[in-house]
């Protein structure tokens, strides 16, 4: 039992540290920290920078242009990056559709698709669930029908998530009527600007727009845009799928939003006393604390697992269960916390010596209602503990 | 033993769900809600006619109502509606104004939008910690989420006099006032007080002030319960309609227990309420209402959050009614006292 | 609304008061303060005073030799014996048997069995559950087959509180095989002398002995002893449930533990200073305390509607869950009250000067154990929102 | 990182498990655990012979352990088994001795028995209210629920010696012992001491005793772990056996859905011990138990009441070894401070 990191991992971990510090712009980690969306601007300006040093495509082995990193050191730069407030990689290209290409496009593809996701020249967003087809995905309805050389395509996607950024959109579709639904899967990639797309926004409960519906009305997509053989998507999806749950357990998140919280209730002053000193909300805040510091040994645990046995297991549902709990719970401290301060809408009516909440405080309420997402999205917490059910408690 | 209303409170409670129905359905609530003045001066007027504000005070100020039933009746209909107007502060002031023995026929009729300021940044749930303060005829401080205070005509305003916490009516238009919308819809202000010219109406008013304090935090349940009921029942209904993997999402056991648990919790809501009602004119006032507000507190995160999550996606959005009154039900406790306030109160007040 | 009881409700009640502190021995309410089971015979004692007083059958219409109570003063009348430590009475009988034969008898039954409930000459358990018959109540195997003028009666009946100290039990049995299994059932009524029966004690998690198994071998038991017709046991079962649901929310014993675990924290000493003045014991309690609070309401609301309607609705599912939610919430309090003073075992080994717990307070942790049982027995929680789901929330 | 057992502790690991599984199995728990003296000499002397004494203590003591991975290597095979000897006081009556500089031969070799009496009946958790006083070579007061106490040879006696809290040994022939059993399982005694004869073993040993207290409490934390273990494979079986309506129970989604949490909060529970196991040498070791003990009480709480819920009615017999898994999980909240009283220890140490 060894819990610390190797001396290669902390030279690493130094490594990453003195980068942040002096690559990360402060106008980018203070627009972080101040909470709420992060700007198209701001996003592609950390992608470059990433880019340029090569620690974009934090999964990709060097050949694509990746850094080869094992999973530990992919850990410690995402714990780094929180610790920094940098802003979040976006994850629909180089981290969804880029391992996806690796794995089943073909050269063309490749050679194609992968550099102009390092570049920033395309933004890709995912196509998958649909009005109809939420947690139930094998159920979705949008067709592409072989017509010659072109497939065309008609339905609707929706959830479809910083769309609006996005030049291309790689999806989901049906080209099979019959037999079993996840049978007649495919995943084709599609440029935005092809006539017949229409994409609208969906305004969210604490009113941002970061998601999207997109409609498809007789849109002709090359079948060279087709990834894998025809019928091959459910096998892709699923691929992916195990792709997008590594470092599900957003730890790193979760410590940063633990130190803010604890920050603010220094700060917030209730009953003359700083509300850190109450008991009760520190009762609160301690017992998170203790399931972060749990959580922090459970990611740990299985991301050693995983760089033994090649690929997280099933027992990632935890991660994802457990991790978005905790997220939430903290979510809902920092907006306890402020009491009546939290309730301003839009939270930038009241700044400067106006202002309520503590200084990058004011979003707390936003963020609350925004983050009840993370245990919906992604697979729904109840979808992950059926699949735990299944392959954890064999029941 | 009588659970049922009375007559007359059953008759108000038909004509105001019937009105905001008509008058004030969801649309028109979401558009009242999040745009200034966050209040809709037209429904407002018929709100008084109908008899909504004569409702909240006894005969002997010129109301017909006041009792804690007649609270309760009033907002659990506003929380039905998610009605944004600035009732909550005319509660209160019309209690603080018959303390003062001030007229109140302005407030009653609905030509005098009233807010009370009592809170502060620092100080927004307590009387103790207050730090406005009277010299003469003037009151200086900052008094922070003045609900309605972005439409009052007249603020009263809860300040240091001396030895005393007392009351003072300050004319708004005497005042600086900046107001905003609230997540949760509905307005509020800031309020700047710089040797405002003020009018002192009562000079010991610590309990006038609790007793306002309290009536608001029971009308809050009230209008929880309101919100609950609804919430639960476009829950439910949605686990009807909804299908994934073949079935009615509410055939799957595990949302059903959790839908069961909810369904106790919002009846346990509506009895604690019930019982704060009945206490409100009693010495255990403060200890009922405080036992109310914690449960509410509880019991409406609970089912905001569960209706988000068994909702899935569409309840995550702006479109869906369902969000607003997540929205309302979660920011319920950020009002008058929040969960942990209320129990520590329910802990100092200790056996009734 | 008023929620206050009338002035004939509370004459009612100071009645009650007065019978209970001049009637009620300190010697039972001494031992039902202390905790764990009462003996056999201080039960009888306490039953032989309501019985003379015409107490006894609370449910009972005054024809058959009840009182003719309403719902309010049956309320009343459970809550007063919390309040002064009377033990509960013993349901199998009076609250059971008794209005099943009221409904269900033939007016022979009605002689024989009713005046010996009342007079305590029988003392009647129940046989409904069976080991592979416990939530799925109609899958019971015990097998009844006409044979000239008899029953015979094989199989096993488990979890017969009391058994030990019955001479009578009445049984659920299966009289018909085919055909859906709620026709098959017939109520019948066995003497526990009749040659072919055991019974053999169940010792339970806390080390008690409650509950027992009965064994029926070739058991023949007179046809006249069938309550109602042949294969309408369900009907009478079903019937019997919704007695069994009155006063299901036990507020009265919730109440009186609720005054137990404040004196209890009120005595223990923690860190210099009464348990009670710690913030975050005080602050479970207060939970509790409202919750209580609002069940008590709850309670008079169904009340009041059952009143209104004549019968408890499918509603009391929610006083059975939150009842005894509540009910364990208080028994863990007061286990975590005593610290290591609650792990004595058997408890009575360290008394007098030698003792851990303050008086009346050795079996905390016992109770706590053995009151498990009431979210599992009467129909489990689960079974509980099983019944919510269909009859109250329509899924 | 590693997060696997080195060769040896994985060996001790395996022969442990593998002797108390064929001779200590649960008829034979069930024996020894309800029934005086609450102990096997035969098998405490086996166990000695095994390693497990040697296990729990350091090289320049005597041993070949005693860090925080062979403490919880050696309890969570002894809670996978339940096994009711007192080793408990052993492992902090070695890290008492170790502190004093005292011989521990007789201690790890198993030929005698040691029980470490700290807590009182007003302190039974925390250093600062412990009223037994030494006078000269004398103590006097009262020691409670002292674990072991029934069988020990010797007993370690923390007491007030002027402004010191210090360490005494005592032979136990020379205290008045009162022996019982415990509703777990196992043994405990009530030690008076009255100007009973006491040897001072070490002057200043606050230190001593929190590090004896925080090794007990990581003990505690890993008896828990294997505890939950077998606990919820027990649930899972029964799950997948049983029938009700025609269908295994596990089939049940609502239960599934439970049992996904509890394994959740069982893995919680195993890092959270990992964590603590591995700063048990660091300066931040209070803290990190305490984190440890926090949520093992909860889990493990959580986990017998949900497995007891589950299982139904077998689940609360006797005769069913898990409701006897279920007492252990609970009461062990009851040694060495519980939930509470870690995470107020938690909080007042702050940020690591």
């Amino acid at each position: 039992m060894d819990l610390s990191f190797s001396d290669k991992e902390i030279a690493f971990r130094d490594e990453v540290r003195a980068f942040l510090q002096t690559e990360l712009p402060a106008h980018i980690s203070d627009a972080v920290r101040k909470g709420g969306e992060s700007s198209k601007e701001l996003i592609e300006e950390w992608h470059a920078i990433l880019s340029k040093k090569g620690w974009l495509a934090t999964t990709w082995p060097k050949e694509f242009g990746g850094p080869g990193w094992t999973p530990v050191q992919r850990h410690i730069f995402e714990e780094e990056c929180c610790r920094a407030y940098a802003p979040r990689i976006v994850p629909f290209g180089v981290n969804m559709l880029g391992p996806v290409i690796q794995a089943f496009g073909n050269d063309q593809q490749k050679a194609e698709v992968l550099p102009r996701i390092l570049s920033g020249e395309d933004w890709w967003c995912q196509g998958y669930s649909e009005p109809g087809a939420g947690s139930d995905l094998a159920s979705l309805k949008t067709r592409a029908v072989r017509d010659g050389d072109d497939y065309i395509i008609n339905g609707q996607k929706t959830w479809t998530t910083l769309g609006q950024h996005a030049n291309k959109i790689f999806c989901l579709v049906r080209t099979k009527a019959d037999g079993k639904p996840q049978e007649g899967i495919s995943f084709i990639l599609v440029d935005l600007e092809t006539p017949g797309i229409e994409m609208r926004p969906i305004k969210l409960i604490e009113g941002g727009h970061e998601v999207n519906e997109v409609f498809f009305t007789d849109v002709r997509v090359p079948a060279e845009n087709l990834v894998g053989e025809e019928n091959q998507g459910w096998t892709i999806a699923k691929y992916l799928l195990t792709h997008e749950r590594t470092n599900i357990a957003n730890v790193g998140f979760s410590m940063q939003a633990l130190e803010e919280v604890k920050a603010l209730a220094r700060k917030v002053i209730r009953n003359g006393r700083p509300l850190i000193e109450n008991p009760h909300f520190a009762a609160r805040i301690a017992e998170v604390e203790v399931d972060l510091e749990a959580m922090k040994i459970t990611n740990l645990r299985m991301l050693y697992q995983a760089q033994k046995q090649g690929a997280p297991g099933p027992e990632t549902s935890m991660l994802k269960i457990k991790g978005t709990v905790i997220r939430q719970a903290l979510n809902d401290l920092a907006r306890r916390a402020l009491g009546p301060a939290a309730a301003p809408f839009p939270s930038e009516m009241l700044e400067g010596n106006m202002a309520l909440a503590p200084a990058n405080h004011a979003n707390e309420a936003a963020s609350y209602f925004n983050n009840r997402k993370l245990s919906i999205f992604g697979g729904s917490n109840e979808i992950q503990r059926n699949i735990m059910t299944k392959a954890v408690l064999e029941l | 033993m009588d659970f049922s209303l009375t007559e007359d409170r059953q008759m108000l409670s038909d004509t105001l769900n019937r009105y905001l129905a008509e008058q004030y359905p969801a649309e028109h609530r979401i558009k009242v809600a999040y745009d200034a003045p966050f209040h809709d001066a037209t429904k407002w007027a018929e709100l008084a006619e109908l008899g909504v504000l004569g409702a909240l005070a006894p005969e002997n100020v010129g109301g017909f109502g006041g009792a804690g039933f007649d609270i309760t009746v009033v907002f659990e209909a506003l929380g039905r509606a998610m009605c944004p107007e600035p009732m909550l502060g005319t509660l209160m002031a019309s209690r603080l104004l018959a303390a003062a023995g001030e007229d109140q026929e302005a407030l009653l009729d609905g030509s005098a939008r009233y807010a009370v300021a009592i809170g502060e940044i620092e100080a927004p749930y307590e009387l103790d910690h207050i730090a406005t303060t009277a010299t003469g005829e003037t009151l200086s401080g900052r008094k922070s989420c003045v609900y309605g205070g972005n439409v009052a005509d007249v603020l009263l305003v809860a300040a240091r006099n001396g030895d005393d916490l007392s009351l003072y009516a300050v004319q708004a238009a005497d005042a600086q006032i900046t107001g905003y919308g609230l997540i949760d819809g509905g307005g509020a202000a800031e309020v700047m007080l710089d040797a405002t010219p003020a009018r002192l109406i009562l000079q010991d008013a610590k309990a006038a002030l609790e007793d306002a304090l309290d009536a608001g935090a029971l009308a809050l349940c009230a209008e929880a319960v309101g919100l609950m009921d609804v919430t639960n029942a476009m829950l439910l209904d949605y686990l009807r309609q909804r299908k994934q993997f073949g079935r009615n999402i509410g055939s799957f056991q595990a949302l059903q227990h959790r839908c069961a648990d909810l369904a106790i919790e919002i009846e346990q809501a509506r009895s604690i309420t019930i019982f704060a009602a009945s206490r409100l004119e009693q010495p255990d006032r403060a200890r009922a209402v405080s036992m109310a507000k914690n449960l509410i507190g509880r019991a409406a995160k609970l089912v905001a959050e569960e209706s988000t999550q068994m909702h899935g996606g569409i309840g995550m959005t702006w479109e869906y009614p369902g969000s607003h009154y997540t929205k309302r039900l979660v920011m319920l406790d950020h009002q008058l006292g929040d969960t942990d306030f209320h129990l520590e109160r329910v802990m100092r007040l200790g056996a009734a």
